[in-house]
């Protein structure tokens, strides 16, 4: 089972893990990715913006390249748009599997690829300034660990 | 063809999408970049520096010597910053 | 913050994630691992004993080397005992740190260890046979590979 | 001092604890199994063979060479299988 979605709205991730593992008895491990907005560092507001469409196809296609590399029994990627203040969550992973070890992979190079290359823009707000935040090199490095030979 | 712009792009062209009819020298998204360039001063800002922009082409992303037809969807992006 | 408990209730990701994250701005990442009962393999249930007192010594000595080697925010990790049948859950070991990085290697660090070298021992029924679980040497490896040298 | 065991130990003793007043030969966790292992079907059954046995005196692993006191917690169990 494979779950993506694109939403304004926060999650729960214990109704998640619910929905994701219930009824799977092969399911021995769980990993949920939470990100949060940080706060605390004259951040008010962080606004993202995405691709409808592109986006969903663009997880799906990781998300499948996830479940083409590991053994995975289930797979859920939420992710939220719109306007987040700090302490707020902006994504939830979700993997299952038999054992720990692809869960723990799955979830880490699906969180490279979304922090990195899905197509999301994020604006900050600092007091009444506004600005684009730039693609940053050291994420694209996370993310090019996964490469294929 | 369709035309979506994101983020920096669509707030200096003021808006989020559009329709086009393909002008006959128009065959590759750089030469819609181009062509777009010259509408204006908001496209002007917009399109200034190709090299800080991404494109995507039927919602896949697509380099910028893609070809382009009349019936593409076609979007211009600054680098996806991830979420 | 440090939580560590040792108890025969379930436990709900979402409580303890908010437990974790809220109020704690500095926060970015939060990965929970949860373990569940493999059933469909002919387990009726697992029954899981501890060593009261030297347990919840042991996880947070090991709580604590985690929270040295990666720069941790906070730190939950519930374990269960008693009798489980499939499908139910077993272990939470949730990490939060500002990056996502050290929350994963934090949170797999913590899952080796509790799985190889945390005083419990599993006694699994299978109809009506009982019979104790023998300590793993693919597990035994895994939590090696965290040696310091 | 006070004894603990667990998993099949406690099985095959038939007690989770107790207390025994230790004997003057005893000075470490070797030679506590030893004398364990001559008090009874239930105990040779539980220390027959050694190496399959694990210790922790105070609440800390311990080695079978490790020393034993009079106010010692001293446990007996098998390898951990862990969560």
């Amino acid at each position: 089972m494979r779950t993506v979605r694109v939403q304004t709205a926060d999650f729960d991730i214990e109704a998640e893990c619910r929905a994701l593992a219930g009824g799977r008895p092969a399911i021995g491990a769980v990993v949920a990715f939470t990100g949060y907005v940080r706060g605390g560092n004259g951040l008010t507001a962080l606004t993202i913006e995405h691709y409808p469409g592109m986006t969903e196809r663009e997880i799906g296609r990781h998300a499948a390249e996830a479940e083409d590399r590991w053994p995975l029994d289930a797979l859920t990627i939420i992710h939220r748009i719109g306007r987040l203040g700090g302490g707020d969550r902006i994504v939830l992973v979700a993997a299952a599997s038999a054992r720990r070890e692809p869960a723990f992979q799955a979830a880490e190079f699906l969180m490279d690829y979304l922090k990195t290359r899905a197509p999301f823009w994020k604006r900050e707000e600092r007091g009444t300034s506004m600005e684009w935040v730039e693609a940053k090199e050291s994420d694209a490095t996370a993310a090019l660990k996964w490469h294929r030979s | 063809m369709k035309l979506l712009y994101f983020a920096w792009v669509r707030q200096r062209i003021g808006k989020a999408e559009e329709n086009l009819e393909r002008p006959s020298e128009v065959t590759t998204i750089a030469e819609l970049a181009a062509y777009l360039h010259s509408r204006g001063e908001g496209y002007a800002k917009a399109f200034a520096d190709p090299v800080r922009l991404r494109a995507a082409r039927n919602q896949e992303h697509a380099s910028f010597d893609a070809p382009v037809s009349d019936e593409d969807e076609i979007a211009f992006f600054p680098p996806v910053t991830g979420g």
